[in-house]
């Protein structure tokens, strides 16, 4: 009841909005640098609760703008990401899988991030196994006060997947329904 | 070339009347509600700021002080109480202070003893000197016409002769004033203003004179009137004195032709003295608010002078010719200081400096590159936007 | 799987939300999801009518799940969790969808921002289902707390806390209590002293019988959570400092030895204030090379002594103070260092008082003069004619050496913003207000007692507004200049705001610890033993006749990082099960 | 030990307060003191003779007496230098730092001079008697200073009555659109602690009440407080809003800052907490008709919990404890003619612009001019906010309005800076292209990341003037706005369509009255006075009451959340060790001397360390 109420008084404004204008920009000129104009790729994110994901919150208090690309899910610290999760999201038909921790020596549990760092190479190794271009996955440091170098990644990383195209997986994955 | 802050020049101020110029933290109020600071003029704030920076190069070239009038609105509204008014005030006493060749100036300002006994002295001298007149050539019964005590021709040469002295004083300073606000300054940023256009923007010396037209433009009216018909009232007797002194001083018979503005000039003359006085001690107003020695002198001198004029007019109507003498020898005990100096080194060069200022800040926007080095001297101004 | 009934509520946070994305959309996209049973948006979710909302949808419509999409879930997480659980639902059956710092603020308006928000619901949904009812623990609060760090912020805490009746340990980096403090003479804006101020202090800590203090002593590691710690402490560097206070008493338990100690502690407020910025980084300056150019702090020391003079022995004629070294600059520290406006100021009254004669320059870039009674103090040193010049940040003033022929001996350079005059100023003294830098040590401290530092190295409080004092690590608190840059008073406030908020604690006994953590299936566990070395707090234990680990749940602290490793599978982190994420990267594909 | 003491006076003003002449003869008769010496009001000293003196005396101490000593310390110092003496050995007794500010209180600024001449600090020595206390506390005043110190102290299971004035908690920070420096919505961060503050069991909310009486002693106060009808029943109201459609009374709201209106029966705004409407006696009809007319509202009413006869109620609460939250109210405007403020429409406050921006304002946060509408009951046309009306081209905000100036308040307010630049990010933010100005004096952005915030606002594009401005005129229907541009040494002059100002902060109404019921006192500037501006920033001459917030001094939310805390450090510290501090006005001068010599013993000099 007071829903309605309350919601009766709101109209989302549209126009006049500034912090829209300038991602709207990014994503133009994003596009255009993008091989496909049309592609959008979709980025899983991993974050760390106490860093990366802090970061990618200040992100948003400080309204910095980047693409619309990732989708992030949060684990308690990067250590956890098991590498059953990037494989996971890839064959669920992932453009991209995104890592971030906090930077060596900052992890809120002391070494977890270190654990991550060791990982990655295994991973990457794995992935070349089943013909995945390496570029799809990427590690990076993401600290709670680093909220544009979060934006900056996101953006680099959406850049250099349209450039790639569609995951294979992504493709199989979309004939395989076809088909059926 | 860096200039190099004299921290010591303030404590200097202070003697001309600017004690609270040091509490100034420049927040710009006074500038802005300051009608006359516009454009390149802005004022009181950056005279201030020049001031607690001792730059008196620039001062000393600065016209600002002379384009305030003192309505005092700058000092009611200053958040800190540091009498932006009064500090252009002492400011003008300094600058009327360095125009003086003499350093008779100086001393006055510096000191009001000085100021007094100067004024005595010349006033005993002019006093020994018509008693010695009147009784070697004339009778102290007889006010007018042959035979008398001060036969007005005399003293009307001698008027003519005080003229000339006073003109010629005023006028070193005014030309002191120029070289240090158009010639000085104008060779520093290598420019100079045509002689054609002194010549024709000269009217604005006696327009300005005559009319206070800026000061008209001061939110408060009242100053603005009070000063306009003292000075109309002081110029009107000038003209008197100097062009009809003869028939001002025949009678018993009342001449309507002369007496009438000489009537009325004294009445002016009186009536707003004594209204400065009055302001000067109930301190309502911003702008009598502080009142340097150099004031009260002014006034009581111009009070003298104006009640000794009347009452030997008075006295002459009335028959009492010996009377009428002796206060005709006060009067111009009074007048005679008055002109040698308070004109040329006291407030009333003010009367002189002012138009001139109008004149030359008229001017110097006008100036052109003179054929030789070609550079300005301010550090452009970073600009406001986005800083 | 059975079939949930899940309520959805996506917050409008009144345009923050909806002026981006087109939240009827996400409703409407949310609704037809699997099990979601209530789906809906409110203008803002965590207002009482909000919540009131889905406590009534949850008793009348039978929920048994719920997600918000709103904020992110470190702002409101802990609301709604109180929300579902007044409603008489398991708080952890609770998901939110983060749509507004990683949706809305950083996106544009349109189909794509809207878009991401539904996949974000989407997954939050799936994810929901899989969520497990968690009973959050409650854990014996140990009333002792562990001060780190003996300057006004330590000690005016320790005795807040001591004088409530609990145990203290105050321990000290330096062989002297007083901080920075110790080397002040007087306090601005009322000039009163600072020796007083501290020596109170000092003497009602030293003959306080709750709080025993450590000198010349330091953290070595900090081990356990919220309630319980574990702090080592050793002497400085094995050299002793000046012995260890009365620290030698009962406490040199276990892990002791000479010059070590164990202590048991609760909280733990870390006080360890700020170092000075050194000045010789800054050329244009000179100093170091140029005699006559000192800093504040070495300022303040002639002002004690009595010896303000040149290096020549002589009185200054000219004296200049210049504010902003090291601080509010591109180069340097953008941050402003809070006190040394004030500071400033007190001693261009200082020195009018010492050397009558002395002209004072103040070159500053604002002046910071916001507290109780500095405006005032700001007047009355105009009054007394110190001169105040303003230079452009960024631009330094360059000091040099005057001429022979010069009455001063040094001169400094300035483009004078209030007159947009290239000026010199002469000056036979020039104080450097040197600004405040985090302690070269933040870092390791930081690390020791796991709370994170911004780019400058002051440490980051929970929340800049709502808690100040608190950090993301339970039961570690902060207080006064290590935050960031603060004058006394506030220093002060600080340092009783963290102690209040641990006696909040102590008075309650006992404290919530999260649900969250990992569990071993013995069934499972093949007793490789990977997982024992990898957990960073010891929280692993190996039973040996069963050759199987177990999780010591109190200690642990949920990273994951031996789920991720254990080759058999056996390790299960509650909330952040292998099948929850499978359903949420499931969702945000979906 | 030989003992000097000199009286000086920094103040002239301050100097009426105690009376010297009999401090002076007190000094004269303690022991070790072989001479006192009155030197007067700013009294110029030079160091040499002083020194001179001192060798001649063979003096060991030197005690400087009086309003604000420090300022002439140093000299001291150095006189004691050069006479070869242990510079340290300059005490001070400060009169009006130590809360010897008025006549009567003559016997403390002797005490403060025992303490001086015996080298003992005076908080040590002047410790009022220990009282027991009553676990329960009061807090007043619920905005976020009020609610986070309640909070805190209920969280620790003690019983807290929260009183709050107006008919909802929240206080001005609920009116905020965004916060500096991170511009998180105010709502987000302070509606989860009000409605915990609702639901707490150990909070006992009264709302539309106020302190009537105070009796008792510290440690065991007995309140009496006023409660003014609501006349809706918090607990059965379900904010339906029937009673306010069928309101005939429309009348400007309070909490818009009288920007939009509301009814007789309204709501304060939808997060209000109680949540529930009240009923403003002296808009209602019914009411001021003396029940003749309307009461429409209680017919309407579904669930029948409108009761417009409810009377004042006064309720008496027993608490050991006592926290003064009252925060601030702003400055008239209006009182400076100069810029117009109530004379041309779009001359805004910084609160009502708070609320024109706000989302949940009238115009959902569209940043517009106001047009003129004829508003038929009245038969009048009145400025109105129209979400649909004109969003100005260019804005300009002025800082100090009413601050830092000797013609009103001459502190500085502390957080109007960081406002007015998060009020050009919010225009720049909203209206792209519209131009920004902002008009300071000194731009203090103090804290943790606020000379990073200020930056960035330039860096968006807001010009950015040092420079008060002088005057608002009107122009052909836009606002002239004058004023000179320091930096750039020119003078501007040129129109906008709309003008913020920064107006200050200024103690609340009637703060002055509580502050006489509890014995707190007020400085000259009204705002609360603490014990010991450094030591003891949130505690009061008067035991068991403390100081939070705003009310002790203009603060911004992190400051006053810190305070907030600290406060309730302070009760629960008196609460868990079950004894408080009593207050200082029931210390004699014969036990502080007592206390002074047995401290004197094992007090060394000064510590002089860390060089």
């Amino acid at each position: 009841m007071n829903a309605e109420v309350a919601t009766a008084v709101e109209t989302p404004v549209v126009g006049g909005d500034g912090r829209g204008a300038p991602a709207a920009e990014k994503q133009a000129a994003l596009r255009v640098s993008g091989s496909s104009a049309t592609f959008q790729p979709r980025i899983v994110g991993f974050l760390c609760n106490w860093c990366s994901y802090a970061g990618a919150d200040l992100a948003g208090t400080s309204r910095t703008p980047y693409a619309a690309t990732v989708r992030v899910i949060r684990v308690m610290c990067s250590a956890r990401i098991d590498p059953t999760f990037v494989l996971k999201a890839l064959a669920e038909g992932a453009d991209g899988v995104l890592i971030c921790g906090c930077h060596p020596g900052d992890c809120h549990y002391s070494e977890g991030n270190y654990k991550t760092m060791r990982r990655y190479p295994l991973l990457k190794r794995m992935l070349a196994d089943f013909g995945i271009e390496e570029e799809r996955v990427r590690l990076e440091w993401v600290s709670a006060s680093e909220g544009q170098h979060f934006a900056d990644v996101v953006d680099d990383m959406t850049r250099r997947i349209r450039a790639l195209g569609p995951s294979k997986v992504k493709i199989a994955l979309a004939t395989d329904r076809a088909e059926r | 070339m860096a200039t190099r802050v004299n921290p010591k020049l303030i404590d200097d101020l202070e003697i001309y009347g600017a004690q609270d110029v040091s509490k100034c933290y420049h927040c710009g109020n006074c500038s802005a509600v300051c009608p006359f600071s516009q454009g390149e003029r802005i004022f009181p704030r950056r005279s201030m700021r020049h001031l607690q920076l001792g730059l008196e190069e620039r001062l000393q070239a600065d016209l600002e002080p002379w384009l305030c009038y003192y309505c005092g609105e700058c000092s009611e509204d200053c958040p800190r109480e540091a009498e932006p008014g009064e500090t252009m005030m002492s400011l003008r006493r300094w600058l009327t202070s360095r125009y003086d060749f003499s350093g008779i100036s100086r001393l006055f300002y510096r000191s009001w003893k000085a100021e007094l006994w100067a004024i005595l002295l010349v006033a005993l001298l002019t006093g020994v000197g018509f008693l010695l007149l009147g009784f070697v050539q004339g009778d102290l019964e007889i006010y007018d016409g042959p035979g008398a005590f001060l036969p007005s021709h005399i003293v009307h040469w001698f008027d003519w002769g005080m003229a000339a002295v006073l003109v010629i004083l005023l006028g070193i300073n005014c030309a002191r004033m120029w070289w240090f606000t158009m010639g000085k300054e104008g060779r520093a940023n290598g420019t100079h203003v045509p002689l054609g256009q002194y010549l024709a923007r000269a009217f604005l010396v006696p327009y300005h004179f005559i009319t206070q037209a800026r000061y008209s433009r001061c939110e408060h009216k009242r100053p603005w009137a009070v000063h306009l018909v003292l000075m109309l009232s002081y110029v009107t007797m000038l003209v008197l004195i100097m062009f009809f002194l003869g028939s001002m001083q025949a009678g018993p018979g009342i001449d309507w032709r002369v007496h009438v503005f000489g009537y009325a000039a004294a009445l002016g003359l009186v009536v707003t003295v004594i209204f400065a006085m009055r302001g000067r001690v109930t301190r309502t107003e911003a702008h009598y608010k502080h009142s340097h020695e150099s004031d009260w002198i002014f006034l009581i001198l111009l009070l003298t002078v104006a009640v000794t004029g009347i009452l030997q007019h008075i006295l002459h109507r009335a028959g009492l010719d010996a009377a009428a003498n002796i206060v005709y020898v006060v009067h111009l005990m009074g007048v005679v200081p008055m002109l040698v100096l308070e004109v040329p080194f006291g407030k009333w060069a003010h009367m002189a400096y002012r138009p001139l200022a109008m004149y030359f800040s008229d001017l110097q926007p006008r100036a052109v590159p003179s054929r030789s080095r070609v550079e300005p001297v301010r550090p452009a101004g970073a600009s406001s936007g986005r800083a | 799987m059975e079939q949930h009934r899940i309520g959805v509520y996506v917050c409008e946070c009144g345009t923050n939300i909806a002026k981006v994305v087109d939240c009827a959309a996400v409703v409407r996209a949310a609704e037809v999801l699997p099990g979601v049973a209530v789906a809906t948006s409110y203008k803002y979710m965590c207002s009482t009518p909000g919540q009131e909302m889905i406590a009534a949808d949850i008793q009348e419509k039978g929920l048994d799940r719920v997600v918000v999409a709103s904020c992110s879930p470190r702002m409101h997480e802990p609301t709604f969790r109180r929300t579902i659980r007044n409603a008489g639902l398991n708080p952890y059956y609770l998901q939110m969808a983060n749509i507004r710092e990683q949706c809305s603020w950083v996106h544009g308006a349109g189909a794509e921002a809207t878009q991401k928000a539904i996949d974000l619901v989407h997954a939050a949904v799936n994810r929901v289902g899989l969520h497990e009812p968690l009973e959050s623990r409650t854990v014996a609060m140990c009333s002792n707390t562990l001060v780190l760090g003996g300057g006004i912020a330590g000690l005016t805490a320790s005795l807040e806390l001591a004088d409530a009746g609990y145990q203290v340990y105050l321990v000290e980096k330096a062989d002297h209590l007083g901080g920075n403090l110790a080397r002040v003479d007087l306090t601005a804006p009322y000039l009163d002293s600072a020796q007083d101020l501290l020596r109170e202090r000092i003497q009602r800590v030293a003959n306080h019988p709750r709080i025993e203090t450590f000198l010349g002593t330091e953290l070595r590691s900090l081990e356990g959570y919220v309630g319980n710690f574990t702090a080592a402490v050793a002497l400085a560097g094995g050299d002793g400092g000046s012995g260890a206070g009365n620290g030698s008493a009962a406490q040199s338990g276990d892990g002791g030895g000479p010059g070590r100690w164990a202590l048991e502690v609760g909280s733990v407020i870390v006080a360890i204030g700020y170092k000075e910025f050194d000045a010789s980084r800054i050329t244009h300056f000179g100093y170091g090379k140029l005699p006559n150019v000192i800093t504040s702090f070495e300022f303040e020391k002639m002002v004690r002594e009595g010896r303000i003079q040149t290096a020549e022995g002589g009185q200054p004629q000219y004296a200049a103070i210049v504010h902003c070294v090291g601080s509010r600059s591109q180069e340097f520290h953008a941050y402003c260092s809070r006190v040394c406006c004030m500071t400033a100021l007190k001693y261009a009254h200082e020195l009018k008082s010492a050397v009558p004669g002395c002209y004072i320059s103040d070159v500053y870039i604002d002046m910071h003069a916001f507290g109780k009674g500095c405006e005032d103090f700001y007047r009355r040193s105009s009054e007394v004619k110190t001169l105040f010049l303003m230079y452009g940040k960024n631009e330094y003033p360059v000091i040099r050496k005057a001429d022979p022929a010069d009455d001063c001996g040094l001169l400094i350079e300035v483009n004078e913003q209030l007159s947009r005059e290239q000026i010199e100023i002469p000056a036979d003294l020039v104080i450097l207000m040197v600004g405040m830098e985090a302690r070269e040590d933040s870092g390791e401290v930081a690390h020791m007692v796991g709370i994170s530092q911004d780019k400058d190295g002051w440490f980051i409080e929970s929340h800049p507004k709502l808690d100040p004092v608190a950090t993301t690590t339970e039961g570690v608190f902060i207080a006064g200049t290590c935050a960031a840059p603060k004058d006394i008073p506030d220093s002060v406030a600080q340092a009783r705001a963290a102690a209040g908020r641990i006696l909040a604690r102590i008075a309650k006994g006992s404290i919530e610890v999260d649900a969250v953590y990992a569990e071993i299936d013995e069934e499972a566990c093949s007793g490789c033993r990977i997982c024992n070395e990898l957990c960073p707090y010891v929280a692993i234990e190996f039973d040996a006749e069963a050759k199987r680990s177990r999780v010591i749940s109190a200690l642990c602290k949920a990273c994951g990082a031996c789920v991720a490793a254990c080759p058999s599978g056996a390790i299960r982190a509650r909330h952040f099960t292998d099948e929850q994420i499978f359903a949420e990267i499931e969702g945000v594909l979906a | 030990m030989r003992v000097a003491v000199y009286f000086c006076q920094e103040n002239p003003e301050a100097g009426g307060g105690v009376n010297l002449d009999s401090v002076a003869k007190y000094a004269a008769n303690l022991p070790d003191v072989v001479q006192v010496k009155s030197l007067g009001v700013r009294p110029k000293l030079s160091p040499e003779p002083l020194a001179v003196e001192i060798g001649e005396q063979g003096l060991d101490r030197l005690v400087v007496a009086g309003d604000s000593p420090g300022y002439f310390k140093p000299a001291f110092t150095r006189a004691m230098a050069l006479a070869g003496r242990d510079p340290a050995e300059v005490r001070l007794a400060s009169f009006r730092e130590h809360g010897a500010v008025s006549h009567d209180q003559t016997e403390r600024a002797k005490a403060i001079v025992a303490c001086a001449v015996s080298g003992v600090p005076f908080w040590l020595a002047a410790v009022p008697k220990f009282t027991t206390v009553h676990p329960d506390v009061l807090v007043v005043g619920a905005g976020i200073a009020g609610i986070q110190a309640a909070l805190e102290i209920a969280d620790a299971g003690k019983r807290v009555y929260l009183i709050e004035r107006t008919g909802t908690i929240g206080g001005h920070m609920a009116m905020f659109d965004k916060t500096f420096p991170t511009l998180d919505c105010a709502a987000c961060i302070l509606t989860p602690k009000m409605v915990a503050v609702g639901q707490h069991e150990m909070i006992e909310l009264l709302t539309m009440s106020e302190v009537e009486a105070v009796a008792g002693l510290p440690g065991d106060y007995r309140v009496t407080i006023r409660r003014q009808p609501r006349r809706v029943d918090p607990d059965a109201c379900v904010t339906c809003a029937a009673c306010s459609e069928a309101c005939p009374v429309t009348v400007p709201s309070e909490f818009d800052c009288g920007i939009a209106s509301r009814n007789a029966i309204y709501m304060p705004f939808p997060q209000a907490v109680p949540n529930a409407y009240l009923v403003d006696e002296a808009s209602c009809r019914y009411i001021q008709s003396g029940g003749e007319k309307c009461g429409v509202c209680v017919r309407k009413c579904p669930k029948g919990c409108i009761d417009l006869d409810q009377g004042v109620e006064l309720v008496e609460v027993q608490v050991g404890s006592i926290v003064l939250a009252t925060g601030y109210d702003v400055y008239d405007a209006t009182r400076i003619e100069r810029y117009g403020y109530g004379v041309y429409p779009n001359v805004l406050t910084a609160l009502e612009f708070e609320r024109l921006t706000n989302a949940s304002g009238p115009t959902s946060g569209r940043i517009v001019t106001q047009t003129l509408r004829h508003n038929k009951r009245t038969k009048r046309d009145e400025w109105v906010f129209d979400p649909a009306g004109e969003p100005p081209a260019s804005v300009a905000i002025i800082h100090c309005v009413g601050s830092r100036d000797h013609n009103h308040n001459s502190y500085c307010s502390r957080v109007c800076c960081m406002y007015s630049l998060k009020f050009a990010h919010l225009v720049r933010e909203k209206l792209p292209d519209s131009a920004c100005f902002e008009f300071y004096i000194d731009m203090r952005a103090f804290g943790k990341g606020y000379e990073e915030f200020a930056e960035r606002i330039r860096e968006e594009g807001t010009f950015v003037v040092r420079g008060r401005s002088g005057k608002i005129t009107e122009a052909d229907g836009r606002l002239l706005i004058r004023g000179e541009d320091i930096l750039s040494d020119s003078m501007l002059e040129f129109p906008v369509d709309m003008v913020l100002l920064s107006v200050g902060l200024v103690p609340a109404h009637g703060a002055d009255r509580l502050g006489a019921l509890l014995g707190v006192g007020c400085d000259d500037d009204g705002w609360f006075s603490e014990l010991d501006y450094n030591g003891d920033p949130t505690d009061t001459e008067r035991g068991g009451v403390f100081v939070a917030g705003a009310c002790q001094g203009p603060k911004d939310i992190p400051d006053t959340v810190a305070q907030a805390s600290a406060v309730a450090a302070g009760a629960l510290r008196s609460i868990l060790s079950g004894r408080g501090y009593g207050s200082m006005s029931t210390l004699l001068l014969s036990d502080i001397e007592a206390r002074a010599r047995e401290l004197a013993v094992g007090m060394g000099p000064a510590a002089r360390r860390g060089d």
